[in-house]
């Protein structure tokens, strides 16, 4: 497991680098951190690990890297319904409405305070 | 003829999972597609954060049904790597053991699935009859047929000894003589190869850059199988992944044929050589640090990512599925194909909708 | 026409679903056993219509069950002229104005499974139609008639100057009986991507009706088929038998094929075996000499 | 096509392989598990089992200083996972190897025989 900590300007250009050296794109984790959201991209490189973390305030907003990578667009998605997180220019935006349906809760895997 | 759209599920009886498909049409072309789920998330990943980490492997195991065993696996190492348990050898065999048994039933049921997605009935009968075999000797060992729950932090719950082995020995036989009946019926017949040569092609690069996984990628050429990284037991065991070049849904089928076979040899090795000694140690103490694993399920690579805290509860527990992974590949594959061949390439990637929407 | 003719029209027409409703069961039983199941019992298609006869009756407008009624009456048309002794080639018009009675019920619903499935169903129509054309013409070369009732006075069994007709009709069969691998309007197990493509649209009474008129045209078809030794007819019926039990053994060991292998298969083969046969009878004399 | 006839004429001879499932029933492995049963009179009311259930099925009502402690089994909660029978010191809990039949209700016992 190899870990990368960037900037959020910087994660385009970061992801460009690595899928220009042949590395798969696994998938995104967001995690909640009272003020922060850490979010993580995983990639694997020559069966190795390595993660992109880059740490952004809950009203910042990411720019999407599924046009880099299309297989992205659904992870994000998921980070988007999960945390209410601002991700723009995604491919297929499903507006927070991917898993979670009109009637669901809103944002469930938000930390309660 | 104007463009018709096509909803294509989320309830079709060719496809038994909560996906849609919204088709365009022209004629019988597809020209466009979204996929639309969400019909059925049960959030997993918040009631795991809830849960005492020791009884999330019983949750886990929840998430899909047909790979429960590999889910289970995957939680115990995950929590294994994150508090340095050594796993005694013995559990490993046994759970490669699981594993391959696991493996086998899956793709025998897509097999049986595809075949039933191409109106072949009696093929599908007989390769769930052949299925039940494994089922039995998954019910015998662990206890269920269906969600094990043998598999536990530390170890395995279940011991295969002295008679019980003989048994299995004995029902894996059986397996392999109805199973060399049918694979060749999966192999070569002519309705079946004219219904799935060429159809849903995936490119090689493509593959790769859409973060495809499992057998989806190794039928496009790529040699990539978590088994590789040598968890459990694998290392010692030593295996090919099985590999094949056409990029097709009959590449696909074939790659998945074929690692019946190689399974069911790998199971068979690990029953043979399986180690002396205890089959779980106790777990003391909390999770604390980051981990991550990767293993290698029938529909492919399963990530999870777990980050505690030093208490009973996990901070978070992240859950990847590779139906999760192969959903965009449908994007690359549907359009230009024919309505009549959208079941059986949306098939080919062996989606588990239920995994996906933990 | 006499009372015994009368007679024997309600005898028929009470008696051919019978047969049909037994044929049917005797296929669900076989199929069972060829996939290893114990199956439904024998009856189990009566079972089956009486259950949805008593269903309420939906039906999204009323223009498909007109058509479904269009097609109930011209198949027992087609069914009375047969046993009447009347003549084939209108017979068989008139069993195509049944097919394409179907189509246009799916055609008169918004339903896209019924639209793909009423085109597909057309395209089933196009296939088998001239195979069955075909074979008339070639029995009326042998039998210098197209009435029924000059092909049951005919001594020579027609099967033995004609047996490459006799396949081109089982391929006929084969789709009106909707077995795979010609299974593709309408699959019979509605496991494929239209669902039951130009029956989804109909439900209860109206489907009981459909599946009623299934039994006059299964057993017109095998009618038509023990036509081919017809002295004594036992033969013709055992033949007819024999070829309704190797299409569910073809249905059995393959997959459901697409419409265009469909068309292909249709023409080439079956009109074109006709078409050998006819030249060998007509040209070569072979037939006739036999 | 002629690779699956071998297989459907050996179907057809052989006969069918399935049971009429309410006349045949299929015998259970040993050690498979099936329907938990709480005798309550051996409970030694340690809490083990509750503590330990991970779908919370199994609950200590009531405390041992009153005399009033039950023990309440929710068969529709259980998961039937076996961490309860094996954590009980005092086998109050028993797991047959047959599946539980149907249930349209809350009952709390469902067998009235004694456990092997």
């Amino acid at each position: 497991m190899r870990d990368i900590n960037i900037d959020k300007t910087e994660l385009g250009f970061r992801v460009k680098e690595l899928i220009d050296d042949k590395a798969r794109f696994i998938t995104a984790t967001c995690i909640d951190e009272g003020e922060f959201f850490e979010v993580i991209y995983h990639f694997e490189k020559d069966s190795e690990l390595v993660n992109l973390r880059t740490r952004i305030n809950k009203e910042e907003e990411l720019t999407s890297i599924s046009s880099i990578i299309l297989g992205a667009a659904l992870s994000e998605n998921e980070m988007k319904d999960f945390f209410g997180i601002k991700i723009k220019d995604i491919a297929i935006d499903f507006k927070g409405r991917m898993l979670l349906s009109e009637e669901s809760p809103v944002t469930p895997l938000l930390k309660l305070k | 003829m104007p463009r018709i759209t096509f909803p294509f599920g989320p309830q079709h009886p060719v496809l038994p999972e909560a996906i849609q498909l919204q088709l365009t049409c022209e004629d019988e072309k597809v020209v466009e597609v979204t996929p639309v789920i969400g019909y059925m998330h049960r959030g997993i990943e918040k009631a795991a954060e809830g849960n005492p980490f020791v009884n999330n492997v019983f949750l886990c195991e929840r998430v899909c049904g047909i790979c429960s065993f590999m889910h289970a696996l995957t939680y115990c190492q995950l929590i294994e790597g994150l508090m340095n348990i050594n796993v005694p050898p013995r559990a490993k065999y046994l759970r490669v053991f699981w594993s391959e048994l696991s493996r086998i039933h899956s793709h025998m049921l897509w097999i049986g699935l595809l075949a039933d997605a191409l109106g072949f009935e009696s093929l599908f009968m007989q390769c769930w009859r052949a299925r039940e075999v494994i089922l039995d000797v998954l019910e015998m060992t662990t206890g269920q047929r269906v969600i094990q729950s043998s598999c536990v932090i530390g170890g395995v719950r279940r011991n295969i000894d002295g008679e019980l082995a003989k048994t299995v020995f004995n029902l894996l036989d059986e397996f392999k003589k109805q199973w060399d009946a049918i694979s060749p019926v999966v192999q070569k017949d002519y309705t079946i190869r004219a219904r799935t040569e060429g159809k849903g092609i995936l490119p090689k690069e493509q593959a790769w850059e859409l973060g495809i996984v499992g057998p989806t990628l190794r039928a496009s050429g790529w040699a990539h199988d978590c088994r590789l990284l040598g968890y459990a037991a694998y290392g010692e065991l030593g295996f090919q992944p099985v590999v094949e070049e056409g990029c097709d849904s009959y590449a696909r089928t074939l790659v998945r044929v074929r690692e019946v076979d190689q399974s069911l040899e790998l199971a068979y090795k690990a029953l043979n050589n399986l180690p002396e000694g205890e089959i779980a140690v106790k777990v003391k103490g909390f999770p604390e640090g980051e981990a991550a694993v990767c293993v290698e399920q029938p529909r492919g690579e399963l990530f999870e990512y777990a980050r505690g805290n030093g208490t009973p509860h996990l901070e978070r527990l992240k859950i990847r599925t590779p139906t999760f992974a192969n959903i965009p590949a449908l994007l690359v594959m549907l359009p230009g194909s024919e309505l009549a061949d959208v079941p059986v390439i949306t098939l080919s990637i062996d989606p588990c909708i239920a995994c996906t929407e933990r | 026409m006499n009372g015994s003719d009368i007679l024997m029209a309600l005898a028929a027409l009470a008696l051919a679903p019978l047969i049909g409703g037994i044929l049917r069961g005797l296929d669900r039983i076989l199929t069972a056993r060829m996939q290893g199941r114990i199956g439904p019992p024998l009856w189990q298609p009566f079972y089956d219509f009486i259950k949805l006869c008593a269903k309420s009756k939906k039906a999204s407008h009323r223009g498909p069950v007109v058509w479904a009624w269009a097609y109930l009456v011209l198949t027992v048309t087609a069914w009375l002229l047969f046993v009447l002794r009347q003549d084939l080639l209108i017979l068989l018009f008139i069993l195509a104005f049944a097919g394409a009675s179907l189509a246009l019920g799916a055609f008169s619903v918004r339903s896209p499974y019924a639209h793909f499935g009423a085109y597909r169903e057309l395209l089933q129509m196009l296939a088998y139609e001239p195979i069955l054309l075909l074979a008339a013409v070639a029995i009326f070369l042998k039998t210098g008639s197209f009435m029924v009732g000059d092909v049951l006075g005919f001594e020579q069994p027609l099967l033995i100057s004609l047996p490459l007709t006799l396949v081109a009709v089982l391929i006929a069969l084969g789709i009106k009986m909707r077995k795979s691998p010609f299974d593709i309007a309408a699959s019979e197990h509605a496991h494929q991507e239209l669902v039951r493509g130009v029956y989804t649209e109909y439900s209860g009474p109206t489907l009981a009706l459909i599946e009623l008129t299934h039994w006059y045209e299964l057993v017109l078809v095998l009618g038509i088929i023990s036509l081919f030794w017809v002295i004594p007819l036992w033969v013709g019926i055992i033949i007819a038998l024999s070829c309704y039990f190797l299409e569910i053994l073809i249905d059995n060991i393959t997959a459901r094929l697409r419409w265009s292998w469909m068309l292909t298969v249709g023409w080439s083969l079956g009109v074109g075996l006709i078409l050998l046969n006819i030249v060998i009878v007509e040209f070569f004399g072979l037939g006739l000499r036999l | 096509m002629p690779q699956m006839l071998s297989n459907i004429i050996r179907n057809l001879v052989r006969g069918p392989v399935t049971r009429r499932y309410p006349k045949t029933k299929r015998t259970a492995f040993p050690g498979v598990r099936g329907e938990i049963v709480v005798f309550e009179d051996r409970c030694c009311y340690c809490g083990m089992c509750s503590r330990g259930c991970p779908a919370n099925a199994i609950s200590m009502t009531g405390s041992r200083k009153n005399g009033d402690i039950t023990l309440g089994y929710n068969p529709f909660a259980c998961i039937y996972c076996g961490k309860c029978v094996e954590m009980c010191p005092c086998c109050a809990l028993v797991m047959y190897e047959d599946q539980a039949p149907p249930r349209y209700k809350m009952e709390r016992k469902y067998r009235e025989n004694t456990p092997v």
